[in-house]
Parts: structure tokens; sequence; C-alpha cells
């Protein structure tokens, strides 16, 4: 009688821990909005939402990218570099007009994330260490390319990009949510997408069952690339200037930890997507919330370790024992 | 270069001079007392080394100064050796000892931090080799580890900050800081120099300090953020001219006007804040003056004739505010 | 000496085992047995601490005892064979017996020589003569099997548990580990052995144990039950529905085309493989026989591509297949099912729906994007077809049984509408009734003009299931039989190099 | 009894072969460390020198005891991102500790860094988190920690001069700092705990087939939370030693060493997926990263921006050559 108890008792733990893992992230962002709505001032103005999106912007869409990769049981070290070198092109083609500037630093965002790729899929080289070389090297070539030099810009059109609306929403908060859905079509819908899982889950097999794995995974990184790219561009217009040596700093930490926290584990074989956007507006919400309340970097770097800790302990992946 | 050539020619004149004089302070150092060889300073080898990356203005400004003046010297480009600690510090104790190693018989440091280059110091010292360090004064002891200190004085380019914002604001609003790097000793200088002389005046009140590390975009991000919850802020204080410029962005977003509804005072005196300030969105630009060059060599050059040498070299500061910036804009880096 | 009362043990949606209780006495060799997913490995995961039971109670020598972790147990003296294979592969052969109690030196220090020479020892008086310095991982799976039987039993163990040996041994190796489990039951130790091989149950056991769908149907003396009633225990059938099947589930010979549609030519490969050529009509199942390491699996990897060739073609239909390239062999109408189904097979994280139509999504799709209708159907039907036991297509494959899991990746083969499908080891593993249908499956599908090369530790199941078999031995083809040459001196003979 | 299973003569050879490329593929980066440092030998007549190397070995010495750390973490297949901010945090609490004597200087950072290391290893190996997050997550704490500790970084904690601590980073023999005979011995002894204990066989059986290792009764949590502990421990004595060189506990380094450490580790050939891996092979790692800086500076005109280009390059040159070794090995 007792054991029936423990057991019901049991599986009502385990339906909640199931739950949050599932829901946690949004339960947090929840619960942050509702402690910022009570404790900080001036919380509940239109213009402080879309500061939030806003800064949450390139993030997410580096973060998308890095969700993809670590559904195939990758890493991408190199998005921060990848960033600094979209931003390096800009001031060189936009003497040309904004379209063909931003089209090479896209170009080469896809380049460089082809690379790795190639790496990883081709060469064999692990994830971490294939797109660290870029890490430490990308952000050199970008500020030899720059001359080390920051670069303030004035072309019009490439700044709207950064403070621009479209139906009163920023544009680049526009061009994060689409591409959100797009990425989330992406994974559910398309061949590629369903590969990418399975490649992820269990690389032998889908090698075996004729999935073209090295094609998939070159994609995967190339995309990652890209949409590290699209944020160097944005983040570039919304700075109004191209600064390689600052621009996507510890951008891989902050865009695996939102992509963690949102519940994708680093084990690979799962992409979660709307959990990623999540991740990113917690951990936004985050620092927003550290700095209204004029918390010391000590505390406020300590706090942030804790919510990692908590978020990812929540949303970890259980083992029935 | 004709830059070099006003700046020197400005020591003493501009409205900066009586903050910045080169004086001396505390006993001097000579040849004598050291004990140091007497090294012609044209014909020898000396050592550069540069504490970070040149990608921003700052440090581009400083190694090319360094550069030119000994292009002007007609010291040979090979016996100039320039290394770059990549903001490691072990690396820069090892780049200076490989300049020694390599023969470097006059050194100019400009050092990643104030504590932690003694090893490198001693190295120098027991090579009898006279180490100039630049733009950041390190906490070992003048005359013996080192020869001198030349560089501005963090505390009172803060100081200065202070009295401009105070001057700009007429004394009363809500002060909002952009922090430089944390653990970083600059920020902790122009963080104290400015909150010492700011208490000073009663109707100014710091209401939020928080680190944009003195990079552009976290400068802009937070500014974002404390005008959003503190819509009341009417005056920021940079600690770097990035960061300033990454506020002024984030002001105009919040529909603020920067210069004229939030005032803004920052070091550095970088071209683009300068030039704000001479378009009027900007309010003050205190200056830390990269231009080590000419008088690195000079020192070296008077402690080699034996002449005494003060511990600390303080080299002039600048200052743009409107009324100057237009005029002096050639003159920022 | 070992026993559990009333157990139950529940993961999410599905009650594992459900008040089973199970008794082990010295030196007596009890059978386990059940349909895959009967609980079998659940219950000896309990038994050893993996798992932590509900409820219920596990005495060891009449008292109470509660493992929180494998070790626990086996420091009680429980020794367990799990049923994957579970040694460490990049470490050496002589590391992996002895990890967790190596011999040490005066110093406390591994001792590496006393170490490999003991290792050595022990294996050479188990029969298995390698090199115990290599790595683990480069033995063939059957030989890695013999090393944890190995290991296993040189610990001075009261209990010896082994799930599925010999799922992955051959017929010597077997004849190996029967002697073993003879040593063990002179020496009082108590053994617990799960297999779905009725002929070893009887050969070996003493009592037996039925679990069906997470309950005890029967424990008694094994010589009591006749293997019809033992399997009709299993599968929950009458007698006399069973009567009706043979031994295996394959019905005559099949009618082949003329032109073989697969031919391989002369395909070598480093060391392993040298000259084997096969080739497959339409219609017929062509069976590998040989020895573990023979290169039955080599043979299977290189014709669809996964394993690159030092030389040899592959001709579909006439044309030649590039090499290399399981892509290209799969566009060709030439699939391989493998034989790890957990390495090389399921994709554990995706659906039973997704793990089907996994091969086929270009058919599926339009412009790149999956369409729900067309994989709904596909998936209906194979779920229906091959009577894969779900809950609902969206149901985790991990959360399959074995058998179920391998009917799985059949529907992912079939729905590709294949010409060639080369199956290693389809029923390794499975149960009787699994077994079966998987076996009458493969008639079928012949029946309907595949053509079909069948690999297959059982010797049984090659004979009566192929049309002709092909003979390989250290990665070169010694013989081919078919017709009334198909009997197993035949086959012993080529292997052991008479001509046939 | 007759052999049941026997290796085919031609097997054993292919395993002889397989063993080559395996030690071709260790040795990778001991053939890279010979030639360029035989080429820098020859090119800069101050390569050579007595001086040039004491330094050499100074410098690699710090990041030999963080890699030290690393690489049994990597073996079992962990990895830990907070290994920077933990040599940062130990020698601000070296420094710190050093007013009270040399033990508190040696012991404060120990125990600090050792238990944050430990709750690292608790939460990898008790909660199933991914090492990465869970590391990343003290990289920051440690970090805040510092500035907390610190007054926000604007306090430098100083070693007194006449302390017997400054010893410990400044004392030599031969030339040769305490510190590298320091990372010696620890090497040395981090060599034969991999190589030679249950300890170290259960690190390698851990990273190799965590799942195996459990069943086979090895204590996976206990080596899991030991390598961690001991990665913090170590990164915590390699700041204690930077502090005690250096003479004050400097704030600003450590940033970004995590990376050199992970970095110098696979070059060394430990495989970051885990299961093998070697001390020596880090070793030449290290001397490989000092050697490459050293030639930079010995050329001396790169500019600073090209540096980190030569050096991410160099990375990818070494990986790419392991990589096309273990190429060779036949199949697969
Ligand atoms: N870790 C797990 N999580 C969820 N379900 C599980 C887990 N392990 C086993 N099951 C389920 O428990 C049931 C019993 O599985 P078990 O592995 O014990 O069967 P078995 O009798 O050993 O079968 P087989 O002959 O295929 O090995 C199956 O339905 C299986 O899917
Ligand atoms: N990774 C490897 N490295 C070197 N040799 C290997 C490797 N894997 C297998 N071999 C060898 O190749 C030969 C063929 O092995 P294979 O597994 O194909 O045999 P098989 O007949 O399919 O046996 P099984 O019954 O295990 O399927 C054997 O001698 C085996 O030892
Ligand atoms: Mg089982
Ligand atoms: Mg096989």
């Amino acid at each position: 009688m007792t054991a029936v108890t423990a057991t019901a008792g049991g599986i009502d733990r385990a339906r909640v821990a199931r739950w949050l893992q599932e829901y946690g992230v949004y339960v947090a962002v929840a619960a942050l909005l509702l402690f910022n709505v009570f404790f900080t001032a001036n919380f509940l103005t239109l213009g402080n939402f879309r500061t939030q999106l806003v800064q949450a912007a390139p993030v997410c869409i580096v973060a998308l990218g890095m969700a993809l990769v670590i559904g195939t049981e990758g890493v991408d070290l190199s998005v921060g570099a990848v960033m600094a070198l979209a931003a390096s092109l800009i001031p060189l083609y936009l003497g040309a007009g904004p379209v063909p500037a931003i089209a090479i630093a896209l170009v080469v965002g896809l380049a460089a994330g082809t690379f790795n790729g190639f790496l990883v899929a081709h060469v064999g080289i692990q994830p971490i260490v294939a797109t660290l070389a870029l890490l430490v090297g990308g952000r050199g070539l970008a500020l030899v390319i720059a001359n080390g030099q920051l670069v303030q810009l004035h072309d019009k059109t490439f700044l709207e990009l950064g403070t621009g609306d479209l139906a009163g929403i920023p544009i680049s908060v526009w061009i994060a949510g689409l591409l959100s859905v797009v990425m989330a079509l992406l994974v559910g819908r398309t061949t590629f997408g369903r590969r990418l899982v399975a490649i992820g889950g269990n690389r032998t097999a889908s090698a075996l069952a004729g999935l073209p794995v090295k094609a998939v995974l070159v994609g995967v990184y190339a995309i990652c690339g890209l949409l590290a790219a699209v944020a160097g561009v944005l983040a570039t217009a919304r700075l109004s200037a191209s600064d390689p040596a600052d621009i996507g700093m510890l951008m891989e930490l902050s865009a695996i930890t939102a992509v963690v926290v949102g519940g994708t584990a680093l084990t690979g074989g799962r992409v979660r997507i709307l959990g990623t956007v999540f991740g990113v507006i917690l951990m936004q919400l985050v620092r927003a919330t550290l700095i209204k309340h004029n918390l010391p970097d000590s505390t406020a770097q300590m706090v942030q370790a804790a919510i990692i800790v908590v978020a990812v302990y929540v949303a970890r992946e259980r083992s029935t024992r | 270069t004709s830059r070099e050539a006003e700046t020197t020619s400005q020591t003493g004149s501009g409205p900066a001079a009586s903050a910045a004089a080169s004086q001396a302070s505390g006993p001097g150092c000579t040849l004598e007392k050291t004990g140091y060889p007497k090294v012609d300073v044209k014909s020898a080898i000396v050592g550069f080394s540069q504490s970070e990356k040149e990608a921003n203005p700052f440090r581009i400004a400083e190694t090319q100064s360094i550069k030119d003046e000994a292009a002007k010297l007609g010291i040979a480009s090979d016996k100039l050796l320039v290394t770059n600690a990549q903001s490691d510090l072990n690396k820069q104790i090892s780049d200076i000892k490989s300049m020694l190693d390599r023969g470097a018989q006059l050194l100019i440091v400009a050092p990643l931090n104030s504590d932690g280059l003694q090893p490198a110091l001693d190295a120098a010292k027991a090579k009898k080799v006279p180490v100039v360090t630049i733009d950041r004064k390190v906490t070992s002891a003048a005359c013996t580890d080192y020869l001198t200190f030349i560089g501005s004085n963090f505390v009172e380019q803060g100081k200065r900050a202070a009295a401009e914002m105070v001057r700009v604001t007429g004394g009363t609003g809500k002060v909002a800081i952009l922090l430089g790097s944390s653990g970083n000793n600059v920020t902790t200088d122009r963080t104290k120099g400015f909150k010492d002389e700011l208490a000073k005046t009663a109707g100014l009140s710091v209401v939020a300090e928080q680190t944009g590390e003195f990079d552009r975009s976290k400068g802009q991000a937070v500014m974002e953020q404390l005008i959003q919850s503190n819509p009341d802020i009417t005056a920021v204080y940079a600690e770097n001219d990035e960061m300033g410029i990454g506020a002024v962005t984030a002001l105009k977003a919040a529909g603020k006007n920067p210069g004229k509804d939030v005032k803004i005072v920052s070091i550095d005196g970088t071209k683009n804040a300068v030039q704000l300030v001479a378009d009027g969105g900007y309010n003050a630009v205190v200056e830390s003056n990269p231009r080590f060059g000419p008088l690195s060599f000079k020192v070296l050059q008077d402690f080699a004739d034996g002449k005494e040498i003060s511990e600390n070299v303080v080299i002039s500061d600048d200052q743009y505010d409107e009324t100057n910036a237009s005029q002096k804009l050639g003159n920022a880096y | 000496m070992l026993e559990v009362t009333d157990v139950v043990k529940e993961f999410v949606g599905v009650r594992a085992l459900d008040g089973v209780s199970f008794a082990v006495r010295p030196g007596e060799v009890h059978a386990l047995v059940g349909e895959n997913g009967a609980g079998k490995s659940t219950l000896i995961k309990v038994l050893t601490g993996v798992h932590r039971p509900d409820s219920g109670e596990v005495r060891l020598r009449g008292e109470v005892v509660s493992f929180d972790r494998p070790v626990r147990a086996q420091e009680a003296g429980i020794s367990t064979i799990y049923q994957e294979v579970n040694l460490v592969p990049l470490l050496s052969v002589a590391a992996n017996v002895f990890l967790g109690r190596e011999p040490k030196t005066r110093f406390g220090l591994v001792d590496w020589a006393e170490m490999n020479r003991r290792a050595a020892e022990l294996l050479g008086g188990y029969g298995i003569d390698t090199d115990v310095k290599r790595p683990l991982g480069t033995l063939s799976v059957g030989a890695q099997q013999m090393v944890a039987l190995v290991r296993a039993v040189s610990t001075d163990a009261d209990v010896v548990i082994m799930d599925e040996p010999t799922s992955s041994l051959e017929p010597r190796e077997v004849e190996t580990l029967f002697s073993v489990v003879e040593r063990l039951h002179e020496k009082g130790i108590a053994v617990v052995y799960v297999s779905h091989r009725m002929d070893e149950l009887y050969r070996i056991c003493d009592q037996v144990t039925v679990l069906r769908d997470g309950k005890l149907v029967h424990t008694g003396p094994l010589g009591d039950l006749s293997r019809i009633e033992l399997v009709s225990m299993m599968l929950g059938r009458s007698v006399n529905d069973i009567r009706e099947h043979g031994a295996t589930a394959f019905g005559e010979d099949h009618q082949a085309g003329r032109e073989p549609i697969l031919q391989a030519d002369n395909l070598s490969s480093g060391v392993r493989l040298s000259d084997v050529s096969v080739s497959i009509r339409p219609g017929e199942v062509v069976g590998l026989a040989g020895l573990l390491g023979s290169g039955r699996t080599e043979t299977a990897r290189a014709i669809v591509g996964a394993l690159p060739l030092d030389g040899g073609t592959v001709l579909v239909g006439g044309k030649a297949l590039k090499s290399g390239d399981v892509g290209a062999a799969m566009a060709a109408g030439v699939n391989m099912l493998a034989e790890d189904r957990k390495a090389e097979g399921i994709i554990p994280n995706l659906s039973v729906r997704e793990n089907i139509v996994l091969a086929a999504l270009p058919q599926l799709s339009r412009f790149g994007v999956v369409s729900r209708d067309k994989q709904d159907k596909i998936v209906d039907t194979f779920v229906k077809r091959l009577r894969i036991k779900v809950s609902n297509p969206d149901q985790l494959v991990s959360e399959l049984s074995g058998g179920n899991q391998q009917k799985v990746l059949l529907a992912r083969w079939l729905c590709t509408k294949p010409k060639v499908l080369l199956l290693d080891e389809p029923t390794r593993g499975i149960d009787v009734g699994a077994k079966a249908e998987v076996q009458a499956l493969i008639d079928e599908l012949a029946q309907e003009g595949l053509a079909v090369l069948l690999i297959s530790s059982e010797m049984e199941e090659l004979l009566d299931g192929a049309d002709r078999l092909v003979v390989l031995k250290d990665g070169a083809v010694v013989g081919e039989l078919s017709g009334d040459d198909l009997t197993q001196d035949k086959v012993l003979a080529a292997i052991a190099g008479e001509a046939p | 009894m007759t052999a049941v299973i026997t290796d085919p003569p031609d097997t054993a050879a292919a395993t002889r072969r397989e063993l080559m490329t395996g030690v071709l593929q260790r040795q990778g980066a001991a053939i890279a460390l010979v030639i360029v440092v035989a080429v820098a030998w020859f090119s800069f007549p101050r390569f050579g020198s007595l001086d040039n190397l004491r330094d050499l070995a100074l410098q690699s010495s710090f990041l030999a005891v963080i890699a030290l750390g690393m690489t049994f973490v990597i073996i079992t297949g962990g990895i830990d991102l907070s290994v920077g901010s933990l040599y940062a945090l130990g020698g601000v609490l070296a420094a710190y500790g050093s007013q009270y004597g040399f033990l508190v200087a040696l012991a404060l950072p120990l125990a600090v860094c050792g238990l944050i290391g430990f709750v690292n290893g608790v939460l990898v190996a008790r909660t199933k988190m991914a090492p990465f997050i869970v590391t990343l997550a003290s990289l920051l704490f440690a970090r805040g920690l510092l500035l907390a500790i610190t007054d926000e970084g604007s306090n430098t904690y100083r070693v007194p001069a006449d302390s017997a601590f400054i010893e410990l980073g400044r004392g030599t023999i031969g030339g040769f700092g305490y510190p590298v005979f320091i990372a010696l011995v620890l090497c040395v002894i981090g060599a034969v705990v991999l190589r030679r204990t249950r300890f170290g066989q259960s690190v390698f059986a851990t990273g190799g087939a965590e799942q195996s290792a459990l069943l086979m009764g090895l204590p996976v949590a206990r080596t899991k939370i030991t390598v961690y502990t001991m990665s913090g421990v170590l990164s915590g004595l390699a700041g204690a030693l930077t502090a005690a060189y250096l003479q004050s506990g400097v704030t600003v380094i450590g940033v970004g060493t995590e990376l050199d450490a992970i970095s110098v580790v696979v070059i060394g050939g430990t495989l970051l997926t885990g299961g093998a891996g070697t001390v020596l092979g880090t070793v030449i790692g290290v001397g490989l990263r000092n050697v490459i800086q050293n030639i930079i500076n010995q050329i001396g005109t790169l500019d600073s921006n090209y540096q980190s280009v030569v050096s991410g390059a160099f990375l990818l040159l070494v990986v790419v050559l392991q990589r096309s070794l273990a190429r060779t090995k036949p199949g697969r």
C-alpha cells in the first residue's frame, strides 16, 4: 500500500520534472517578467520592450545557427569571429552601396561556415577544435582587413537596418523573428532538417541509411556562418560603426548558453527553435534586470552563473533509474 | 609628423596647461645614481613593448608615435624592436625578456597592468637597461626598478572630467557612469577621480554605474537599459570615448538629444568623439594623450646626458569642449 | 541464493515489470525467457542495481539488499554480462578484463606486465588466443563478447548472470561458453541465463522462468515443459497454434529470375576481404556462411559502399556502383540492415515514424519540404504490415523492444522500395515470435522478387532460408552450395577446407 | 582446449600497423615540435640562448600545470572552461593570503579553486548536466568572485616583499625557475597516475565508454568529481605560482586561458571525445604553443593583428596534420 502511494508520488514528481524540462524556459521568462513588473522602475513601457528585443536580435540570430550546429552534436566557437569578419568588410564595400556591401559580408560568413563544415565533415576534426582555429584567427584577420580601426559609417540606407522600423517594430527584430520562423520550418518540415536531427542522434546509422551526412554537416555549419554574418551586419548597423575589435566578443558563449538554457542538449539529436528564442530572451532579461538594479559586475556575473546552472539543471535530460 | 609637432608645441600653452605641466615630482634619477652605462640613444637598440593589439585609436597612435619618433631620430628600423603582448601579461614579461635577449639597450614599455611586471623589470635591471614606462604607471619602485613613468594621471583625468561635468550641467543633475573593464586600474582611477571631485558638488548625484568594458557596443547596450529604467538621467560620464559614442547612439534612439537633454563627458580624445563635440552632440572630452614618442626618447636622451629625471613625467593632456573642438579637431587621434 | 519478490518497475509510460518474483539457487542454471520487451533485461538490471525497483524486494542469501549502483552488486558477488557488450573499446583487452581490479606492484601501481600475462593466461584458458595488448575495439563483436564472459567469470562470484551471451557467438564459441557454464554449475555457482535460442536452454538449464509483458507466467523445472509448451507460454498463444509453424518460418525455395540483379566481383579491402564475389538474382535468397570474423559483415558493407575498397566492382542491374558511397548504392536500390541495431541502426532520439521514413525522405518531399500525409500513409502501412507494436507512431524508437526496433529498421528499408536487401543478422537477439515474423517476411519479400543477401550465425536459419550459400573464411570465398548440398555437414566441410 | 579465436596472421600485421600509426599520430605534435625548434634554432640565433630557453620553460610551466588538469578532464570525456577564471582567482587569493604567511598563501587558492572544481564535478557527475555549460557557469562565477574580493577589481593585493612565498615563483635552480620544476614533477606524477593507477584506468574507462564503466562497477561519478577537483586545484596552483612570480594578485590574467589549455591538450593528441590521451602529449602541446609564440617574437616585425591569424592557422595545421596521420589507419 505504502509502496503504491510512493509510486504515485514518484510519477507525479517525474511528471512535474518532465513538464519543467519541456516548458521551464518559458516559465522562467514569465517569472522574470513578473519580477520586473513589480520591482523594476519603468519596466512596463513600450520603449523598454523595444530595447530588450533590439538588443536580443543579433544574439538570437546567432543562437539559431548555433542551435542547428548543436543539434548535430557539434558546436561553433567561431561565430563571434565571423561577426567581426562581416563587420570589417562592410566599410570596404559600402561605397558601392549597401546591397553589395551586405552581400559580400554574407558571402564571407557563408564561406567561413562552409570552411568549418568542411573541416568537421570531410577532414573529421572535432567541432570544438575546428572552429577554435577560426575563433583565434578570424578576429585577427578582421582586424588586418580593417587595419585595426573602427570605422564610422554614414550610409543612411545601411544604418536604417539598425535604427529603422517597419510597422512599429524594429527591422532587426523583424529579421530575427522571420529567421526564427524559417529555421523552425527548416528543422521541422524539410528533408534537410530531419536529416540534421537524425545525424545528431546517430551519425553511423544515418550514414548507413544513405543520408548525405557530410553534405548536411557542411550545410549546417554554412548556415551558422551565414547567420553569424547576418548578426554581424545588423550589429554593425545598430552601432553605426564597423568595430571588428569588439563586435561579437564572447558571442559564442552567449549563443551556446541561450541554446542550452532553451532546452537543446549539447548531446545533439534535438533542436528546439522556440526554446532557443526564449533562451535568448531569458538571458537578455537577466542582463537587463541586473543592469537596471545597478548591481556591480561581480554580483552580476555570479548571479548569471547561478541562473545558467538552475535553468540547465531543470531542462536537463533525465535518466530513469 | 605634423601632428606630433603640434602636440609638442602646444605643451604648456593650451587650457590644459595648468593641469598637465610636465613638472618634476619626487627626487630625480640620474645615470650616476643607477650606475647604468651611458648609451647613445640614436645608435642604441631600443625595445618597445606594447600591451594590447593595435586595434583601437589609442594603441595605434601610441605605437605609431614611438615608431615615428625613432625614425625621426634616425634610428635604423632594425634597431627598434617592437612586440605586442596581445593582452597577455605573461606574454608581456617574456616579450620584454626576449627583447633584452636580443640586445635591447633601452626599453619603452606600455604596461598591460600596473602590477605584475616585476619579473620583467628585474630582468632589465640585471642587464642595466633603463625602462621608461608609458601610459600606465607600475607599482614598482622608480629609479631602481624602472627609470620613470611618462603618462597621464588617470585620477586627474577623472577629476577634470568631473569638473567639466559640473561646468556643462551647471551643477545639478543625475549622472550615469559607464565604467571601463572591471579589474583594470585605468577604470579604478578614472572612477575614483571623478567621484571624488563630483562629491564636492551637491547638486550632482551618481544614479547608476555599470561596466561598458571600454567597448562602444557594450556602452550603447548598457545606456539603452539605463535610459529606460532611469529616464531622469541628465548626464553621462563615460570612461572612454568609445562608450561615450555608444551612449550617444543609445540616447538618440531613445528620443533624447545628447549634448542637450543629456550631457556627455568622456576621456580619450579620439577623432570621432571630438568631432561630436564640435557638432554639438557631445559636451566635453578630456584627452588621454597617446603620443609618447617624443617625450620618451627625450627622457632617454636626457638620462644618457646625465640629467636628472623625475619619477613622473606627466604628459600634457588636452581638453576639448564646445569652444575649441572644431579648431583642435586635427589634434585628435 | 538470489531472489526478488513482487518487483514493480515502471518507466515513463511502460510497466516493464509488474509484480515479478524470481529466485535462483546455488548450482542452478536458471533460464529466463520471454518475448522481446517481456522485461528480462529490466529484471536483471533490477537485480544488479542498475535500476531501482519501484516496489518489491531483492534478497541475497536471505538478506534484503538494495544495491544503489552496479558495483555494490558486484561486491556482493553478483557478476553480470549485460545484453549489450559492455566494455571499453579504446582500452586494451587485458585492461578490460581487469578493469577495477588491476594487479598492483609493491608501490601500489598497476602492474602491466603481470596484468597482460594473467589476461593472456585467462583468455587462453577459454580458448581465446589474441594479443591482449591490442585495443578491445579492434576485435569482432563475438570476440568482445567472449572477453566480457571471461571478465565476468574470473571474479569469484556466487551468482553469474548472462543476458543473451550467445547472440553474437559462433557455434564453437557457444560450446566454450557451455563448458564455462558447466564449470560454474559444478562449483555450485548460481547462473541466470537469458536466451532466445531454445536448443541452448534445453542443453544447459535446469529451471526456467517465463515472463510476458512484464508479468511472471511460469516458473519451474525446465524438463517438465516441452518446447512447444514453453513457446506457447512465452507468446501467450495455444500450443496448437504454434504447432502449425515449423522450426523456422521459411517456406519453399523461391522462383528466382535469370539474370543477377546484383553482381559483386573480386571485392578486396585491406586484410579483411580478398577477392570476394557474390551474385544475387531477383527473388533469390543468398546466404553468407562462415565463422565469426570470416568477413561476412565486411562483404555486406563493401557491397553497400560503407567499406572503402581496394579493388573490385559492384554491378546493380549491369551498372557499376560508385564505390564508397552509401547514397549511390541506395539510389540504385541496394540497402543494408546493419548487424548492430543500437549503434548502426536506430536513431534513438527520433520517433518510430521518423525512423521509418528516414531513408525515404526525398521521395516523400517536394522541394525539400516533407509531406506529412505521405509520411503517415507509409508509416501506417508498414506498422500494420510488419505488426510493429507501438502505442503510436510518435513513440520514441528507443522505447521499443529489440524485435520491434528490428522491424522498424526493416520498414525503413522496405519503404524505399529496394531491389536488393542485405540483411546482417536480422534475427539476432529477437524473440521466437518476432523471429518467425521476420523470417516469414524475408520469404515474402523474396517471393515478391526482391534479391536478399542473408547473413546469420544460426545454421538452421541459413540452411532453411537461403536458396544458395556462399561460404567465407578469412575474408575469402571458400565454397558455394545450393540445392541438395545445403546441409550442415557440407557447410562445415567447406569451412574446414575440404572440397564440398 | 583448442583456440576458438585467434588473430589471423595478417590481422596481427594490421594491428602492428595500427599501433604504428597510433604512435605516429601521438608523435605528430612531437615531430612538429622538433621541426619548429630546429627551424627556430637555426634561423634565430637568440632562440637557443640559455636565457631564452629558461624564459620559455618558465612561461610554459604555468600553462602546463593548468593543461595537466585539463588533460584528465578531457580524457573522461569532459571539458573545463573555468580554468582561466580559476587561474586568476587563485592568483588573487594567493596574494591576499600571503599577508598571513606562506602556508595560507598556498592553501587558500588551492582550497577555494579546488572547491569550485569539486562543485563542477558534482554537478557534472550527479546531475548529468553538460560539462561545457557547468564549467561555463563557473567561469562566470569565479570571475565574479574575484571581482567581489578585489572591490570590483580596483584593489590589487601585493605579495609582501619579505614573504617567503615570493621565493616559490622566483627562486631558480640552474637558472630555471622553481615553477618549471614544480610543473615537471606534477606532470611526471600525473603521467604515472594516469598510466599506472586504478584511478587512471577508470579515467580512461569513464571517457571511453561511460555506461560500460558504470556497469563494470567503476566509480564513474567519483572519478569525474576527482578530475574536476584536480583541474580546479591545479588551476589555483598555477595562479598561486603566477602570483608568487608577479609578486601580486593580478586581476586581468587568465582571460581565454581555457581555450589555450584545451588547444594544447588537443594538439598533444588527447581525444576530445575522451578515452585516450597522454600527459606527455600535453607537455609537448604546451611546448609547441610557446615555441611558436617565441618565434613570432623573434621575428619581431609581425603586425600584432597578424599574430593571432598565424596562431589560428598554426592550430589548424597541427590538427589537420594529426588527423591525416590518423587517417592512414586502415578502414573507417
Ligand atoms: N530505460 C528505459 N526507458 C524506458 N523504457 C524502457 C527502458 N528500458 C526498457 N524499457 C522498456 O521496458 C520493457 C522491457 O524491456 P527489456 O529490455 O527488459 O525487455 P527484454 O525482455 O530484455 O527484451 P529483449 O529480448 O528484446 O532484450 C520494454 O517495453 C522496453 O521498451
Ligand atoms: N576495426 C577493425 N580493425 C581491424 N580488424 C578488424 C576490425 N573489425 C573487424 N576486423 C577483422 O576483420 C575480419 C572480419 O570481421 P567481421 O566482423 O566482418 O566478421 P563477420 O564474419 O561479419 O563476423 P560477425 O559474426 O561478428 O558478424 C575479422 O578478422 C576481424 O577481426
Ligand atoms: Mg533484453
Ligand atoms: Mg558480422
